[in-house]
């Protein structure tokens, strides 16, 4: 038996993956008129041609699940208690959201350039859209960027944009990963970026606020004042809003907010590492048309169905193309072209598989969930929770140990600990870990985990 | 002996919003038997939210119904030029969708996630031998951000070079991806057009007079969007980096020389590719994909953040190069799609990817041949992933466009190709079958395309109403951008936005 | 202003035998690297085998493509009546398809499955309770398979009872599904078939007349096939008893019913359910199923092997009841059918089993007033989960058929409900609408019917053509069955089998 | 929150799988014209009505999940090493069957009662018979039984209605569990079975002899000599074929049989504690017509399609119904009605995926690894692994010390054993355990084996 690979190069079987047999193939170059394949690639440099190159062997697909499956478990056990949460959160994903996305009409198409057999994915991104501004209380959204960070960078793109001012304002504690990539961002247009601990440090100079809500160490924030602070100032009011989040809380455009971004992979799957991720891009009607990504619109069709039984029928397409790159190249409102598509469907099965209420009563459960917790931590001998206002399912804590040595312990104990927090410049985040408790932790996570701090504490 | 088809619904008018009824629900959200605590204040609560309201099942035949409107690759051939649809291995679905793998918090310790980042690290290297450019990142969430990446690189090599505010310019041919003069536009550059010689390749002319100390780069895609190898790019490479600027590769079209020659030998400084073009990730309708970015010994310190590295220790980690230009995302790119991309290789090995750009290149000459003389060929000569035939002739003469032949292709049961793109080709008919097409496939296609050829000579007319055997018939594109209506609106108030 | 659609492809003539070309392969096997020991001697081995040979993404576009050529539930209303489509909660599939149960190897030590066995013990509570008929075995396969069972409980009761030799019928209702006739033959027993009153239920009179010391028992469906309770069958049971007979039940309509009423309470002696229907395990086109077969306490030491048994020391073991019938499959049954039955009874509790009967019969009584009228319902009374109406009006009437009436609603988007059957209502169109259909889909369901009742009268000629939009028209059963080809044969050599 | 199932019950939300709102219901009732839903249920007996039920309260979808995974996780380590086989072997999966498979097109169909809109499901069987016939070399195959013993059960039952005698004769070693089958569905038609050590205890009273292929012990039977014998005694030969085995071996069918039946599941998914499984049923043609279970025939559409393009199409239907129940009623061929059309169709799929070539390699791994296994098992000291003749994939095993004992200490060292024979009349099977070595036996698990008999055999 030969190795599977050797097949298409060498004249024996091809590949699964590519059809074509050698018999094949003597066919087609015959009317190519070329004697073999590399006739076809003689326009290539010559020097350079079929270098050495230095992969492994081809596997058989029995093969490659089994070294994957092994690579699976060399992470940790996806049963072992965890509470990192800053940014990525647990979350109870319906089934159906799994079934209906990995359909595999959605899963194998392109972005849809030819909407008469695309409609799967346009109604759908149709339905995301609606979803989004539903959530948000934006008129307009797009069917999707990369992330909540590259979002939010794009969102400071478009205020800079829309103000013409040249810096940029991020209200702390604000995610780093999200700062950063606004930084990223922000270095080919020379743009300034300003962290800045509180709404009084404004200026005229900058185009937008940021704001994230909850913030990064959990707690909710009254966006209201800020909007008419920024607002006061010509400043846009730029709000990195969790989705699930806001199933419970006020919806940021009612609050005043211009844009809103979010990250929406933690209703679409697993954590998987960080990605893919999906990040949500909305706004007010007037940026409609500075607006980044794709955007899908209802239409009719031009002519009614051929068996003359009826109207014109409704119709999605890709609209407002006008702003994007592949017609307006330089001058687009941004670069995206391909982005998280598929994601953005699970999002909107699970947000409709939850509903008004449903998603309304996850989020509590979530909040109760995570008081909870936090409850039965403070209580405990020698442990803080140190609380900056309402919050919603993240919380700090404060133990009898440093928070490294919090964190070690607890990893020894088969915890997977809070976020060390403690190098932040908040004063509740001295020596603390930051812990995700949400609707999807098991209890028996909790009790471990209060167990363990029991135990540590009792220790110390 | 018919009776008329039973007046259908206009499934499109509505949407799940407009379903169900009022206390419907699809799940259930378990009771919280503990303690209630008190909500925050309500002045910080939701008091409406307007989500649809259905039954599980309900949402299940809506969402079904919806994928069935859709057309993909397992439901034919699909030969979107430049987009490399192909055949997406099931098996890649299967290992990246492991609890070990789907459950991996990205603020995980490294040892937590060895098996992830083993696997990104063995991808890592594998795209760095494969382009022969060894520094990479996997970051790029698709090509357009990798672009971006590249071309902040540079603008920071720039930097430390303290040239920065001299060099503002950006060639790009005309024929490139809108991505590329988006990107570069993006980073803050001017962008010049450098126009495509008479056979298809780049002026080199224009470029040699270009090329001054204001450039900073030049962005090539290679092969570029006509499936036509830059000869002598190699040459250019020299003659760029002795104007003291840099050759940015565009390798979204990697499968047409996976194997057989590498950017980096051939002096590209630093080049994306498209793992969702190149290693057959599926497209999802428009992502999620992966860009990641490669580049030179020289550009390394530049790359985004994280890349993977191999540490003394034995252990893989998420490292920050020296002078990064800094995070894309707030974690770690796609790492699903990046994990099919890695099974994806191993599948092949390095037999399999060449047989892969072996078959990709045939194809699309057993296309060139199969319709030559059919339609106009305006760089008539071979190809290698693509073929860019003109619809021209059938506009000239019968006053069919491009347009027509592509809807036209749907009622023989084909995904059209790519249209009106490259815009240096009228009426651009873009084809890349792939090679995961069978040559019977490719001969369908074909056929298709000749059989349309003499319906616009026959009945020219006729073509304008295609399609009609689609799930729904050609929709008006211009009213949706005139009177945009972009999310559900309650019944009755549905004015535009 | 319409071209012709282009000709389509006769797909059902090409099957996967007929695709692809010889050398393909949709997957590789490893290579073995150890030591090659010789094979055994050529006599025993085959020399030639011929199957398909496809690449991949081939046979996945091929089964895909068939996959669009069915209608399952997701896909809408599927009114089948008896057969009880409603839909399948998706999390059943997935908890049911995870590793530690997937992987379980049926030869394991109870001690090595105790997440299996804990799974069918509380599955086989469950039921018990449901039915008040506590001993129950999960061992047969489906509906018929638990009608076996049950029937050869009988045999083996009346064996130590001494009267199998005596007890040689079984009385068995002219409105009962083939399944139990056939049962009752292969289990060696002559039927006497018992026919139905005026009003729809069994006739007392007939069976008190057959009641003998010749009967082993009667089988009764409850509900039965006209979804009409059979009123007094507790009387009946007494009867039935006191001659020395069994009153076997088939509770493959237990839906209808469920959490309102228990077989056992009302004398029946042994019961099967259909899992695949009223525990909404998905069909799959036929199958599998599971057909639990529950019991009295003196029929208990009889049933099939295994049974579920929770024993002293805490384990869950399978047993053999003492003096069991034996086994009906080499292993324990459909295990996966039953984790999913295990899933949906869980998702439910009794609350929702009682909404499962209450909406169930609802729905059906509210097809039948929607529908009075506009056709003939024999039986014309409340029912319980379906109806049964008749198209002798429509075909006397008009010369349409029940059976063009069905393949008209395939155009109309529907499924057609079952029909001629049960065989005592000419033209018969069995409609169960099952609780999981909306209010909405059953009104659109009755509209179309009613619509189909005005083509009748104004078209009738044209209905004996449908359906015009299904993937195939109306297929030529007489032939298929007069000269049957079963199977693939090599280009040319197509004959019958 | 009210407990889910509740609602639908008492006026609250519906269930998530009940649609129909307490509006949509007052609605209905009232068309209806009755009060209320118990006013339905008048025709049940009174005394009876609502009796006390004793079902656990309803359980939320997050909550089943959490209650399966963890019964899941109580069933043995699925990344174990295990060598149980008799009867369910270990297989590789091309992963395209499970795809194909989950499409809810296939899954949520019922039998093809209206061939219209079931030509995936008919086609697919047709395909199906297609593969079979190929596999066995018979002329015609149904579309599959519950699982193998039943099958054998069934093909005894045709053997008796076609020799109209009234005893068949099993031939040892064959699955204890497929000779219990075939008594049980004999009981019914008071068959006399008989289980017989040769075939020289054949009688003319015999309707048919029953031969395992590879036998219980893993031997290779040379069918053609006992299809001789069988015939000249007017003996139908019906032989248990294991389906993944012919791929190498010669089909029954060359070598004499008449009806083959056989277990399909472990090339359909894994082994599930047994089920679903799958029974392969195929005879030769002059038993047509007697055969149990459905049967899918070609034929062509009866009018040609209406836009006029072209001859009438090809299409598949149920076919040779006057066989079956719903026909025939007490005179049909079985009582078989739903059958196991979905793992058939995974079945079809991974026989086809893996092709001509692939099955004959993988039935060739399958057959180097599992001897492989044995040699390096025999090369220990105090190991033997008595051979009857050429084997396939399993293979006896004999230690140092008792078959029970050496079960015992192979699992203490976390290895399922394979099964213990030694109670077996077999003078091979004597203290010896089954052991099954499959293509997907990982390497490391015959290292770990060969290791841990090693140890047992140093202590021994
Ligand atoms: C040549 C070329 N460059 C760049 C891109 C941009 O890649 P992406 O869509 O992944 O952002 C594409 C595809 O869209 C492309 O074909
Ligand atoms: C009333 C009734 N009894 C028995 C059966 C037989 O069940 P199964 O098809 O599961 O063998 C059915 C369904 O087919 C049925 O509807």
């Amino acid at each position: 038996m030969a190795s599977p690979a050797d097949g298409a190069a060498n004249g024996g079987a091809p590949h699964p993956y590519i059809p074509a047999t050698e018999a094949d193939r003597a066919r087609m170059l015959e009317r190519v008129g070329v004697p073999d394949l590399d006739a076809l690639f003689s326009d290539l440099p010559a020097a350079f041609r079929d270098p050495a190159i230095d992969l492994p062997t081809a596997l058989t697909e029995p093969e490659l699940i089994a070294l994957l499956e092994e690579r699976a478990d060399e992470n940790a056990d996806p049963a072992r208690p965890n509470f990192l949460g800053a940014g990525a959160y647990r979350r109870s994903i319906p089934a159906i959201a799994a079934h209906l996305t990995a359909r595999s009409e959605f899963v194998t198409a392109y972005t849809p350039y030819q909407p008469e057999i695309s409609q799967g994915t346009l109604q759908s991104a149709f339905e995301y859209q609606s979803v989004v501004c539903e959530l948000t209380g934006m008129d307009v959204s797009n069917t999707g960027l990369y992330d909540v960070a590259s979002a939010t960078a794009e969102a400071c793109l478009l205020a800079v944009r829309a103000t013409k001012r040249e810096a940029v304002a991020l209200l702390e504690p604000i995610h780093p990963g999200t700062a950063e990539v606004v930084r990223t961002y922000s270095r080919g247009a020379g743009l300034r970026v300003d962290l800045v601990p509180s709404v009084s440090d404004l200026t005229e100079e900058h185009a937008c606020l940021v704001v994230q809500q909850p913030d990064f160490l959990g707690a909710i924030v009254d966006l209201e004042p800020l909007a008419e602070a920024a607002h006061a100032s010509g400043v846009l009011l730029v709000t990195v809003a969790d989705p699930f989040a806001l199933g419970l809380l006020r919806s940021p455009g009612e609050a005043g907010a211009d844009i809103v971004t979010g990250e929406g992979r933690d209703l679409a799957g697993g954590p998987g590492f960080g990605g893919p991720s999906l990040g949500l891009f909305a706004a007010r009607s007037p940026f409609m048309r500075q607006m980044p990504g794709r955007i899908v619109g209802r239409t009719q069709e031009l002519y009614p169905p051929p068996d003359g039984a009826g109207e014109p029928r409704t119709g999605y397409v890709l609209t407002l193309q006008a702003r994007e790159q592949f017609i307006r190249r330089e001058r687009a409102t941004s670069n995206i072209s391909t982005a998280q598509a598929l994601i953005a469907l699970a999002f909107t099965i699970t947000t409709q598989a939850l509903g008004p209420r449903g998603l309304r009563e996850a989020a509590e459960l979530c909040y109760q969930r995570a008081h909870d917790a936090s409850a039965r931590i403070a209580a405990l001998p020698g442990y803080e929770t140190p609380e900056r206002g309402p919050w919603f399912q993240e919380f700090l804590v404060r133990g009898p140990v440093p928070a490294e040595d919090l964190a070690a312990e607890l990893r020894a104990r088969g915890i997977g600990p809070g976020l060390d927090v403690s190098a932040r410049p908040e004063p509740e985040a001295r020596e603390a870990l930051l812990f995700a408790v949400t609707e999807a932790t098991p209890n028996a996570h909790v009790d471990a985990l209060v167990a363990a701090l029991a135990e540590i504490g009792g220790g110390a | 002996m018919t009776l008329p088809r039973p007046k259908t619904e206009d499934f499109g008018a509505r949407l799940s919003f407009d379903r169900g009824s009022p206390g419907r629900r699809a799940v259930d959200v378990p009771a919280w038997a503990g303690d209630e605590r008190p909500l925050p204040d309500t002045h910080l609560l939701r008091d409406s939210l307007r989500l649809p309201e259905l039954s599980q099942g309900e949402l299940v035949r809506y969402y079904t119904a919806l994928s069935a409107r859709n057309f993909g690759i397992d439901s034919g051939t699909y030969p979107l030029g430049s987009c490399t649809m192909k055949y997406n291995p099931k098996v890649d679905d299967l290992v990246a969708s492991s609890a070990g793998f789907a459950t991996a918090h990205p603020q995980s310790p490294a040892e937590e996630a060895q098996g992830t980042l083993r696997t990104l690290l063995e991808l890592r290297r594998g795209l760095g031998e494969a382009t022969g450019l060894p520094a990479v990142s996997l970051a790029p969430a698709a090509g357009a951000q990798g672009e971006l990446a590249g071309v902040l690189m540079i603008t920071r090599a720039l930097e430390d070079r303290g040239e920065l505010e001299t060099r503002r310019r950006i060639l790009v041919p005309d024929s490139a991806h809108g991505t590329n003069p988006a990107t570069a536009a993006m980073a803050g550059f001017a962008v010049t057009q450098i126009p495509t010689a008479a056979d298809g390749s780049l002026d080199r002319a224009t470029i040699e007079q270009e090329l001054d100390e204001s450039v900073a780069a030049v962005m090539v895609t290679a092969p570029n969007t006509l499936g036509l190898w830059e000869q002598g790019i190699e040459d250019v490479a020299d003659l760029i980096h002795g104007a003291g600027a840099y050759l940015y590769g565009d390798g979204a079209n990697f499968n047409a020389i996976m194997g057989r020659v590498r950017y980096g030998d051939l002096g590209f400084d630093v080049v994306h590719l498209n793992l969702h073009k190149s290693f057959s990730t599926p497209h999802g309708g428009g992502g999620p994909g992966a860009g990641p970015v490669c580049c030179s010994e020289e550009l390394a310190p530049y790359l985004p953040t994280p890349v993977v590295e191999e540490c003394e220790d034995g252990l893989v980690r998420l490292t920050a190069p020296e002078r990064s230009i800094g995070q894309l995302q707030q974690f770690h790119g796609n790492v699903g799609v990046l994990i099919r991309a890695y099974a994806y290789m191993r599948a092949l090995g390095l037999k399999g990817l060449r047989a892969v750009s072996g078959q990709a290149v045939l194809n699309a000459n057993y296309l060139r041949v199969l319709l030559h003389g059919h339609y106009d060929l305006p760089y008539d000569r071979p190809v290698l992933h693509e073929v860019v035939f003109s619809g021209s002739r059938q506009r000239r003469e019968h006053g069919v466009r491009t347009y027509d032949i592509a809807k036209r292709l749907i009622d023989h049961g084909f995904h059209p190709p790519t249209v009106y793109f490259p815009l240096i080709v009228e009426e651009a008919l873009m084809m890349e079958p792939t090679e995961t097409e069978p040559p019977e496939a490719i001969e369908a296609f074909a056929a298709a395309m000749i059989a349309i050829a003499e319906e616009a000579e026959e009945d020219p007319e006729e073509l304008h109403g295609a399609p009609w055997t689609a799930p729904i018939g050609r929709l008006d594109e211009a009213t949706a951008a005139r009177r945009p209506v972009l999310r559900w609106q309650e019944e009755g108030a549905d004015s535009p936005a």
